[in-house]
């Protein structure tokens, strides 16, 4: 056998540390390659930077604990953004999964800024009924929640005396792994002209091409690649900026190999 | 909320005024009597044009003269003009009515009324689908009928189910066992029956062998059919006392658990052919990877598209898409099975055909003929 | 009650956490470099977890409330005030528990066969209601999907797209045609449909590459930070 | 149930749901069948000390102990069932999942060697939408557009076609069944 006859059929274990290496060296050494803002990501970040200190935006945590790595850096981005430019942030939840998430990354954020609970932001907790609630708080976010995730009554949060529907709401942010983004646009947006920003997952980006066509979405903030644009945008570099790293240095190698693997196919029959 | 009570005082002080304003109930199509559709005119009545409130507030009672309650608030902005009011009983009849309270003048529409919603027997919105099963169950029952008559029919050949019996013969030649998954899908999706057709002439050829056939399994319930069936399988073949039903199990329903525990199958069980056949998940790739490093001969089929490009890339043989579910007309060779193909392939033209015509009259505008196609 | 001595067991209970969850990812990770008897333990150990976790969870939220707690209730209400009504129910729910208790038969190879009787009720429930749910959402949707573009041509580029998706669409379907050899003008359909089908596949993998390696990141992030600490 | 799907009534869904809960208590009883099958089979093997018998012990004792913990003290948060679940279940299955990270590399250096015609095309249309969206080749619009255009045009046809395909294919299965033409999968014929 000659060695492009070997090379065809390497030993996987090479190709797997390398693998390992092109994700793993990325995220421990933070190389910082150049990342391009696309306008979805702009627009969404324009539209923010372009709001009062005290304005309120109302961030969904709509996933599983499932697609975390892409969820959290946009979600910490976002908080980050929002903290900075004191603007004031109601949390919830549409899943299980997310509420301990959304609950945690409010109040980890929260502190790097300095932010009161309760006067600065809130995080209401889970709702089911995806359909219900959305249209709820349309009409009294009291109704739909009536106590916050402490178990304190609404009525008695400073923030939310001021909060009472969309009406109030400067925008809605839904962080997602599936398709609720969709009822935020057609309930939320439709029926009571909230202005809603889908952040998903990559592979639902293409979900919501139409939406941001029929201008029914302000922008989009799709996955890692979209969180790291967003950290350009905000200068302050977080965990998705060294993801998209690992994400771009692990596809290279993905493509290394397959030119790899074509030209030891090749050679090997060449040399046949 | 104290703007909220300072409305509330206002009112019980002023008695309403009411307005006529044009309140649109409908019966909502299609369900199941619990519904009603309201729409308006453009808000803001011309009363209110000059305060132009945010959002109003519909009211539905039991009784014209009745209580009003809340029933939805509805935005001035609203583009749709229309809300669906949710719940309701189908022996009760309502009356609903806008009202609202703003800068101190409390408005109140007329009420329209009286309307009950109706309970629908036949979903008309779904007459399409109707029409198709029909059209695809005669097609289909009639080439069974000709199937009986024992007429066979040519069926193209599919490389993986040619290959199907090269992959066993190896297994017997080498001396090694066959692993078999139907994948994640519960018994009561038709590739996982798919499957378990396929399984069972596997089993039959396995058993003149003697070569054993392992299938471990995500979901209790194919256990038990897939032992029946292999069972049989044996049976047909005359080898009923060669049947272990040790070697076809339950293992967890966990996805990754499940994909871990076959993974270790394979390293220590050594197959030398691995069948795929059923509904898969992330964990296709896994299972194909792993048994491609330990060099079995591999064949897969699934009904889940995205799970096909995976096993394209580590497969040696793959059914596409409906080639799964002809799989038994294929193996069994029964004419009634093989006729059901027939059926499906000229469903086929059929739309094909749609496409093509549809295609045409939608270049010349005819909306009707794509609508025919919308189901609800 | 002492606060800070419950506080001090969470921080500790996490911390224990976190080293058993990293120390089971390394183990279910050697399996890239060969099996061995540390992945066989962590792949032993996550089968009995979970079939643990399933038979709880399958209890708790299917077999006691649809079936015992109503059992129990309307068997009650037959001595009680339910009377004639809660014997009907009573026997009413007994038909599904008697199918799910023929299960039990297969423990009896003599009787095996009874349990048939539930899984061909169980296959048959399921066929039938795949029957319109496919005729509608990957049939009539599909159809309707491709020739909407028709009405809304409006330039060039949309002629060609509409073009290329109704001959792909056409072309794929003869790919799945099986009474007919794949010879001369349909055979060379058939062939286009499978260079369809083809792109579809290594768009679909290259599509899913992404998220696998977030995956991996993801796996990865809790090694280097939350058990390892190596970066912030 | 196929005609449930045209009768919107109530009466319709609520049979519905009464099917659906008797398919859901037939699955629980094949469960306690299947876990019955299983501990047997590990049970022997330990007492017939196979070859490995030890980790057969470890799966048998890991589904007692879980058993006994989530009936004993419950699901709740906190609990030592959903700290087991969170600790050793939850992350396990991570990893399992994340191995595909490797194997799509492995699967793609062997499986995307230029063949023929079709091995051409599934290795652009791989490639291009790849590196089309990663952050590299997303910064150079035309890789961009062209990664766009091959998922909704091209792959989104044959993705039809398939549904299609699938669509014919399991509603003929599912006759056959009711028709009673194929009856394997009750084992007799």
């Amino acid at each position: 056998m000659g060695f492009w006859q070997r090379a065809r059929y390497i030993d996987r274990r090479i190709i797997f540390l390398l693998m390992l290496l092109g994700v793993g060296l990325p995220l421990l050494t933070n190389i910082g390659l150049p990342v391009r803002v696309t306008r979805d990501v702009g627009n969404v970040y324009d539209y923010i930077e372009g709001l009062n200190p005290g304005d309120v935006i109302l961030i969904s945590y709509d996933h599983d604990t499932g697609t975390l790595p892409e969820m959290i850096p946009m979600s910490d981005a976002i908080l980050r953004h929002a903290f900075s430019r004191n603007l004031h942030l109601v949390g919830m939840a549409l899943r299980a999964e997310g509420t301990a998430i959304g609950r945690q990354n409010f109040r980890r954020i929260g502190a790097e800024y300095g932010r009161e609970e309760g006067k600065d932001f809130v995080f209401l907790g889970f709702r089911p009924e995806i359909t219900a609630a959305i249209l709820g708080l349309g009409t009294s976010i009291e109704r739909v929640f009536p106590k916050d995730d402490r178990d304190i009554p609404i009525s008695e949060i400073e923030l939310m005396n001021t909060v009472r529907n969309y009406g109030d709401i400067a925008l809605v942010i839904s962080i997602s792994d599936d398709d609720t983004p969709v009822y935020w646009v057609n309930y939320a947006n439709a029926r009571f002209k909230a202005k809603v920003v889908p952040a998903v997952t990559a592979v639902m980006a293409t979900t919501f091409f139409p939406f941001i066509d029929s201008g029914q979405i302000r922008g989009m903030i799709a996955g890692l690649k979209g969180a790291a644009e967003y950290e350009k945008l905000i200068k302050i570099p977080g965990r998705a900026g060294r993801g998209m790293d690992a994400q771009s240095i692990a596809h290279m190698v993905m493509i290394g190999f397959i030119i790899m693997g074509n030209i030891a196919y090749f050679m090997s029959r060449k040399g046949k | 909320m104290r703007s909220l009570l300072w409305f509330s005082v206002i009112t019980l002080f002023l008695s309403p005024l009411v307005f006529g304003f044009g309140l649109r109930v409908a019966d909502y199509p299609n369900d199941d009597g619990t519904r009603l559709v309201i729409s308006w005119e453009k808000l803001p009545p011309p009363e209110l044009e000059a305060a132009d409130p945010d959002s109003y507030i519909l009211e539905r009672s039991t009784g014209s003269d009745g209580d009003f309650a809340p029933a939805a608030v509805i935005s001035k902005l609203d583009p749709t003009l229309t809300t669906t009011d949710q719940d309701l009983n189908k022996d009760e009849k309502y009356y609903y009515r806008l009202s609202c309270t703003s800068e101190g003048i409390v408005w109140v529409s007329e009420p329209a009324g009286p309307y009950t919603p109706v309970e629908n027997w036949y979903n008309t919105g779904r007459t399409n689908v109707l029409i198709g099963i029909l059209l695809t169950g005669a097609m289909v029952g009639w080439f069974i009928s000709q199937g009986k008559k024992g007429r066979s029919q040519y069926l193209r050949p599919i490389a993986g189910l040619l290959a199907l019996d090269e992959a066993i013969g190896r297994a017997t030649e080498m001396g090694k066992p066959i692993l078999y998954s139907s994948g994640r899908g519960s018994m009561n999706r038709p590739a996982s029956i798919a499957s378990m057709n396929i399984l069972g002439s596997v089993a039959e050829k396995v058993a003149s062998y003697g070569t054993p056939l392992i299938f471990p399994n995500n979901d209790p319930v194919v256990t038990a059919v897939a032992q029946e069936v292999a069972r049989e399988g044996y049976t047909k073949a005359g080898h009923a006392d060669k049947y272990n039903s040790d070697n076809i199990y339950f293992v967890t329903d966990s996805q990754f658990g499940y994909a871990a525990a076959v993974d270790g199958i394979m390293m220590r069980e050594r197959p030398a052919t691995n069948l795929f056949f059923g509904t898969f998940e992330a964990e296709s790739l896994i299972l194909a990877e792993t048994g491609n490093s330990i060099g079995a001969i591999q064949i897969a089929g699934t009904d889940s598209s995205i799970q096909m490009a995976f096993f394209i890339v580590a497969c040696d043989y793959v059914l596409i898409g409906e080639e799964l579910f002809a799989a038994s007309g294929y193996l069994s060779g029964d004419p009634q099975v093989v006729g059901t193909l027939k059926g499906s392939d000229y469903l086929k033209i059929v739309i094909a055909i749609l496409l093509v015509i549809g295609a045409l009259l939608g270049l010349l505008n005819q909306t009707w003929f794509v609508n025919l196609f919308v189901t609800a | 009650m002492d606060i800070g001595f419950i506080y001090d067991y969470l921080i500790a209970s996490e911390r224990l956490g976190i080293w058993i969850a990293a120390l089971l990812t390394l183990a279910i990770y050697s399996f890239l470099y060969k099996d061995n008897p540390i992945y066989r333990f962590a792949e032993s150990l996550l089968i009995g977890i979970s079939v643990g976790f399933l038979l709880v969870t399958t209890f708790e939220t299917t077999l006691m409330p649809k079936a015992f707690e109503p059992l129990a209730i309307s068997f009650t209400g037959i001595f009680g005030s339910g009377g004639f009504g809660a014997f009907g129910s009573f026997l009413w729910l007994l038909v599904p528990v008697t199918l799910g208790l023929l299960m039990f038969t297969r423990f009896v190879p003599k009787y095996a066969w009874m349990s048939r009787v539930a899984l061909a009720l169980y296959i048959g429930f399921g066929a039938g209601a795949s029957i319109p749910a496919n005729m509608q959402s990957y049939i009539l949707n599909q159809i309707d999907a491709t020739i909407r573009p028709f009405l809304a041509i409006d330039s060039f580029a949309a002629a060609v797209n509409a073009a290329v998706i109704l001959v792909g669409l056409i072309s794929t379907l003869s790919y799945f045609y099986f009474s007919k050899a794949h010879t001369g003008i349909f055979g060379k359909a058939a062939r286009l449909g499978t260079f369809y089908l083809m792109i579809f596949f290594g768009a679909t993998f290259g599509y899913t590459v992404m998220a696998r390696i977030s995956l991996l990141i993801g796996r990865l992030t809790f090694l280097l930070r939350d058990w390892l600490g190596l970066i912030s | 149930m196929l005609i449930q799907f045209f009768i919107p009534s109530k009466l319709s869904s609520s049979v519905y749901n009464e099917i659906t809960n008797w398919a859901q208590l037939i699955y629980a009883f094949a469960l306690i069948v299947g876990v019955f099958g299983l501990v047997k089979y590990h049970l022997g093997r330990v007492s017939r000390k196979s070859d490995g018998w030890i980790y057969n012990l470890v799966t048998v004792v890991s589904l007692f102990l879980m058993a006994f913990l989530g009936f004993a003290f419950g699901r709740k948060d906190g609990g030592a069932f959903m700290w087991i679940f969170n600790y050793f279940q939850a992350p396990m299955q991570a990893s399992v999942f994340s191995l595909l990270a490797f194997f799509v590399a492995s699967a793609a250096y062997r499986g995307f060697q230029a063949r023929n015609t079709e091995a051409v095309l599934l290795l652009l249309s791989a490639v291009f939408i790849m590196f089309g969206i990663a952050s590299v080749g997303n910064s150079i619009p035309p890789f961009a557009e062209i990664a766009n255009w091959i998922l909704m045009n091209p792959s989104m046809t044959a993705r039809r076609g398939i549904f299609i395909g699938v669509g014919l294919g399991t509603i003929a299965v599912s006759l056959r069944v009711i028709l009673g033409v194929e009856r394997t999968y009750l084992g007799k014929e």
